[in-house]
């Protein structure tokens, strides 16, 4: 698939990112926060697209924005938060807030100037078409083992959600 | 019997020169059965009149007696259902309020009622422990007529609002006049309307 | 500039595909104007099929039989005011409706209407699909909470948790769907629209048909899921006017209201189209395998020109029927023209080079048409279920059977 | 105190002796909701205060009296004849049965016998009354839980019935359609055919409404099971009608202590065995045939003769206390009446069976869900007219 006016899209997505992602922290209402939250999910799957990866686009759509993303705002609306929109911000550590922010700064300018040597220099252009197939033989080829302890892993912890309810019902 | 001030005769009906002699009414003929006796043997005087009229059967009880005979009724004599609660008022008699049950067995397929008088402003034990079905029925009366019922679970209006000053279907209460306090507040409909 | 624009006619895939983008706005301009003109008429059957399935007319009196009804209606939402309850959340009460519409509206995007009729064949086109429809969830969520009030609260938690626990049961039943693409352990299967729709294609049998009872199983769990997913017929407890829970969308009037409306529509089309492409063989003519031969392509071909010459033929009885009085004279008029419409769109069907183009197109529209008649009919007949009744079914029911139809499925595709 | 409850809910002291929901984590904490007294599914305007635990109902408090106009004040200041037109109004959906209930309890009182073909068209009309009746039930309870069609199929037939009544009497609804001592009209020419007719043309539609719901798997799981109430609870709390007859108890007032012309008609009595909405449903139904089936009896064995009795017309019943009550669609409905020997009633007691079978309400919904209520309200049958009186 030939790209179309790639770099304008790259730009615009991760712009639309960062963005969303300040207004995460910044918003005072829980629910405002929770939806930049999901639009910067779906800028990011637009960014996976980019990156001829739509499988991960797919997967990221489903799982972030219509899956988790929904728990999220069930959560917030159930136990309504209006008692903590109103308190006001009371950690006063902004020592420690200033130090980290520079050492993640220093740490990106120095990416920023090493510049290309970090990244391999060219990549093969993935086959578009077989992305899927591709990641379906790496995911149940390959990695087997680790898929299975995964989903061992997911297992449990949806059998500790149906005890913990089981009280209720 | 009460003597009502006749209300005007209805309009439309043409004068008759004499009305026709009036038949005489069904006579009440004394009831006596075997309830009619175990009650009897049981409270002597207490039963004041155990009548048949129109081929219906009532007792009429003290009032100390009738909560129990009630009991009785459901327990011996299988007046499993209470099909109503009512009351009349009867202004002119030195006991104002005329309390009516009227029962009916499933197994003998037999109605009866039971009355009893009760002066203005007396309670009477309630029959909800007897019959549930008292409940609503005990508070209308109530509702209708003032007669407070002790043992009740819920006693309070049914049909009229909570704030409603007097019972009306006490014969002194004006069917015309209804400028109600909670009429005012409530409709905000303004006196003398 | 033109040879860009004229490029892509030669060749023979999806716009999007061919990276042609002013194709590809083109074919969204079609789709778009299509799906909206398919809810407007969405919107008059439902009126008329549901009352005369209750014994009444329906609409009569806006345009003849009720055609302008839809229109009549568009402008009284339009100018209907467009309240905001007082303490609401502006900006969320100002998207909700948005999402849900861009969520059922994006999905178009890979719907097939024929092999090189879809707006873009993404590879993974089912996933796509799934993905963006479980986004008017978080639509539904957000309207029922910033209507800030308790019960269209309750009504979109409701419907949201009705929404989920459906999607679950739908996506499984889709992925043995597409475990059917592969052909005897030789090919590899695709999530691809389009593929799906070229494997049944060259199986020469539609999905529904294959390792009988299995395709027909997932398909029936599909049907059902999908009725959930859409929250309508018997599935549709968040808006029932007996319950005490009102819908989410109760605090929204005017626009608003028709946004939910118009959404709730696109969602039930594409919901059904997915399930046209994947168990009833996308743009394929019916009888693929048996009726072969020039003979029956000839005679499956004729059948969209006769179909609109039949409805033009309805039309003119409706004309000969209308009672002659002046006042019906603007309705017979009217109705005559709606009819000579039709004859001329059936007439023109009939020249051979339309006829071969317009074939997929129609063949789709029709099964998808099929389905929107289901919905009705089921909205006409089935009483609603109690909510966790409708859970019970979703989780106990259909989930199950969806995962044992899927496993069925992987053994016969390794044994066949 | 109802106002009361709406300012400060969590003051709701509920007499319901309602046991303590077990305290878990997510602490659950009751829930009031007014349901009415403007709600589609509210028959009228009833309102119920639920106290729920979420979707499961905890308890439930009827307040009612929104329809209340004092019949049985007004009783006192009319003349028996006056009053008629009153009784059509209590339960305005069997208006017939109400007039039959008040001029068969005036004409014990008088010593009055209304001729043979006086009752005969009585029954008649009353069995059409009860056959419109159950057909506005089905009507609205199909509508309640969800299904449409049926609501129309239904009111569709019902015209036919009210076309009858028009004819015979001039009015649809609230009829007037007896007078104390038998029947005003002689029945137009034409009566029996229209009847004749209409009993065949009834039976394949009832059989219509039969195929939507009966067998209808989503009505099923709606009604099946779903406001139990077991015969002994109907009868303590003085339950009648098919309420009664679908919890098991075999007794119908048409049977038990016949009136008008009944005792001359056979005709059975359906009994359910669960006592739940299913199986009401299915005794409502079943006595709509029975009703066509005492209708079909009537019309062929109407006698000639004549419709009205002696009655004087200025009528003062001697002093005396009269009880007479009928089996009207919705339960035993009675009438106390108290003379004094004046041309106008000293005392009128209007014994309504939807107000006593709407007690049962509670009982039948505790422990269920909130869907439930109004599936329960539908099946109970209630017309707020007679509730409120």
């Amino acid at each position: 698939m030939q790209p179309v006016a790639t770099t304008f899209f790259f730009y615009f997505l991760s712009a639309l990112t960062v963005l969303s992602g300040v207004l995460v922290i910044t918003q005072k209402n829980a629910v405002h926060s929770a939806l930049a939250l999901i639009f910067g999910l779906l800028a990011q799957a637009g960014l996976y697209l980019m990156l001829y990866a739509p499988f991960v686009a797919g997967v990221q759509i489903i799982l972030y924005a219509g899956g988790i993303m929904v728990l999220f705002l069930f959560v917030i609306m159930l136990v309504n938060l209006e008692r903590a929109q109103k308190e006001e911000q009371f950690n006063k550590q902004w020592l420690v807030g200033v130090l980290a922010a520079l050492a993640l700064g220093g740490l990106l300018v120095a990416v920023y100037l090493k510049g290309g040597q970090l990244f391999p220099q060219h990549i093969a252009q993935p086959v578009e078409s077989s992305n899927t197939q591709e990641i379906g033989v790496m995911l149940y080829g390959n990695y087997m083992f680790a898929f299975e302890i995964a989903s061992l892993l997911l297992l449990v912890a949806i059998i500790g959600a149906v005890v913990m309810a089981k009280k209720r019902i | 019997m009460p003597e009502e001030t006749k209300s005007p005769t209805p309009p439309g009906g043409q004068p008759h020169a004499a009305a026709p002699a009036k038949p005489a009414g069904p006579a009440t003929i004394p009831w006596d059965s075997p309830t009619v006796a175990r009650l009897k043997s049981q409270y002597g005087s207490g039963v004041q009149e155990a009548v048949t009229y129109l081929d219906q059967n009532y007792f009429i009880l003290d009032a100390s007696v009738t909560a129990e005979a009630l009991r009785i009724l459901r327990d011996e004599e299988q007046f499993d259902y209470c099909v109503d609660i009512t009351a009349t008022h009867n202004p002119t008699r030195e006991k104002h309020f005329e309390l009516i049950w009227i029962l009916y067995s499933f197994s003998r397929n037999e109605r009866i009622r039971v009355k009893t008088n009760i002066a203005d402003g007396a309670s009477f034990p309630s029959s909800v422990s007897i019959w549930p079905a008292a409940n609503w029925l005990e508070r209308e009366v109530f509702d209708m007529f003032g007669i407070t019922f002790d043992g009740h679970p819920d006693m309070k209006r049914i049909l009229l609002p909570d704030g409603w000053k007097g019972h009306p279907l006490r014969k002194d209460y004006g069917i015309i006049q209804q400028d109600q306090e909670w009429v005012q507040i409530n409709l905000g409909i303004e006196s003398g309307q | 500039m033109l040879d860009y624009i004229t490029s892509y006619l030669s060749s023979n895939t999806t716009p999007g595909q061919a990276g042609n983008v002013f194709w590809a706005l083109v074919y969204i301009m079609i789709v778009f104007g299509g799906v909206s003109v398919a809810v407007m008429a969405m919107n008059w059957l439902e009126r008329k099929a549901l009352a005369h399935f209750q014994i009444r007319l329906g609409p009569m009196r806006v345009g003849p039989h009720g055609l302008l009804q839809p229109i009549a209606d568009a402008i009284k939402l339009l100018t209907k005011e467009d309240i905001i309850p007082a303490e609401a959340d502006k900006f969320v009460f100002w998207i909700a409706p948005l999402i849900i519409l861009c969520a059922s509206f994006t999905v178009y995007i890979v719907i097939p209407f024929g092999p090189t009729h879809a707006i873009t064949d993404l590879n993974i086109g089912i996933l796509f699909m799934l993905g963006v429809s479980s986004l008017s969830v978080l639509g539904v969520v957000m309207a029922g909470w910033a209507s800030n009030s308790h019960y269209p609260l309750i009504g979109a938690l409701r419907s949201s948790a009705q929404m989920v626990s459906y999607e679950v049961a739908m996506g499984m039943a889709v992925v043995s769907a597409i475990l059917m693409t592969s052909l005897n352990k030789t090919g590899t299967g695709t999530l691809s629209m389009i593929g799906i729709v070229q494997a049944q294609q060259s199986q020469q049998m539609w999905f529904i048909f294959k390792f009988f009872p299995l395709g027909f199983i997932a398909f029936g769990i599909f049907a059902i899921a999908m009725v959930a997913e859409t929250n309508r017929a018997p599935f549709d407890l968040p808006e029932a006017e007996s319950e005490l829970t009102a819908g989410f969308h109760t605090e929204y009037s005017g626009l608003r209201w028709s946004l939910f409306m118009l959404g709730e529509y696109a969602a039930m089309i594409a919901v059904s189209s997915i399930a046209v492409t994947l168990w009833l063989g996308g743009w394929l003519r019916p009888f693929p395998n048996t009726l072969t031969g020039d003979t029956w392509d000839l005679v499956f071909s004729l059948i969209p020109g006769l179909l609109f010459l039949g409805l033009a033929l309805i039309a003119f009885v409706g004309v000969v029927r209308m009672p002659k009085h002046p006042y019906f004279r603007i309705q017979t008029v009217g109705l005559a023209g709606f009819g000579a419409v039709l004859g001329l769109i059936g007439l023109i069907l009939f020249i051979p080079p339309v006829r071969d183009r317009i074939q997929d197109i129609f063949w789709f529209s029709a099964k998808v048409a099929v389905f929107m008649y289901l919905y009705i009919w089921y909205r006409a007949t089935f009483p609603r279920y109690r909510f966790d009744q409708l859970m019970k079914v979703g989780w106990k029911v259909l989930l199950p059977v969806a995962i044992g139809v899927l496993i069925l499925t992987a053994i016969m595709g390794v044994l066949l | 105190m109802t106002d009361q409850i709406t300012k400060d809910p969590a003051s709701f002291v509920s007499h319901l002796e309602l046991g303590e929901p077990d305290k878990t984590f997510l602490d659950s904490n009751e829930l009031i909701i007014n349901m009415g007294p403007q709600h589609p599914a509210t028959h009228g305007v009833l309102r119920v205060i639920l106290k729920l635990d979420g979707e499961k109902v905890l308890g439930t408090e009827c307040v009612i009296g929104y329809l209340h106009r004092g019949v049985e004040k007004i009783a006192e200041h009319r003349t028996y004849a006056m009053f008629n037109p009153y009784v059509d109004r209590i339960d305005y959906v069997a208006a017939v049965s109400n007039g039959l209930g008040y001029c068969e309890a005036v004409e014990k009182l008088l010593n009055v016998q209304a001729p043979p073909r006086a009752n005969y068209i009585r029954v008649i009309l009353t069995e059409l009354n009860r056959l419109a009746s159950h057909q506005l039930w089905l009507g609205t309870h199909a509508l309640d839980i969800g299904a449409m069609t049926p609501l129309f199929y239904t009111f569709r037939d019902r015209e036919e019935i009210l076309k009858i009544f028009e004819k015979y009497c001039g009015a649809r609804l609230t009829t007037h359609a007896f007078r104390i001592g038998g029947c005003l009209y002689e029945t137009y020419d034409g009566f029996e055919q229209d009847v004749k007719k209409f009993i065949d043309f009834l039976p394949p539609k009832i059989d219509e409404y039969e195929e939507l719901l009966t067998t209808n798997r989503i009505w099923l799981e709606r009604t099946k099971g779903v406001g139990k109430i077991s015969a002994s609870d109907c009868i303590a709390l003085g339950v009648t009608g098919p309420v009664l007859r679908a919890s098991g108890v075999k007794w119908d007032l048409r049977k038990a202590q016949p009136y008008a012309a009944y005792s001359e008609f056979d005709f059975d009595i359906p009994i359910g065995q669960s006592g739940d909405t299913y199986d009401r449903y299915l005794v409502r139904m079943e006595e709509m045939r029975q009703s066509l089936r005492i209708i079909r009896q009537a019309v062929e064995r109407i006698p000639e003769g004549p419709i009205m009795a002696k009655v004087p017309k200025v009528m003062k019943p001697p002093v005396g206390e009269i009880y007479h009550s009928i089996e009207a669609p919705k339960g035993e409905l009675g009438y106390f009446i108290v003379s004094d020997g004046s041309t106008q009633p000293y005392r009128i007691r209007v014994r309504p069976p939807s107000f006593v079978n709407l007690q049962a309400l509670d009982l039948m919904v505790r422990g269920q869900l909130v869907a439930d209520v109004i599936a329960v309200i539908g099946t109970l049958d209630i017309v707020l007219g007679e509730v409120d009186r």
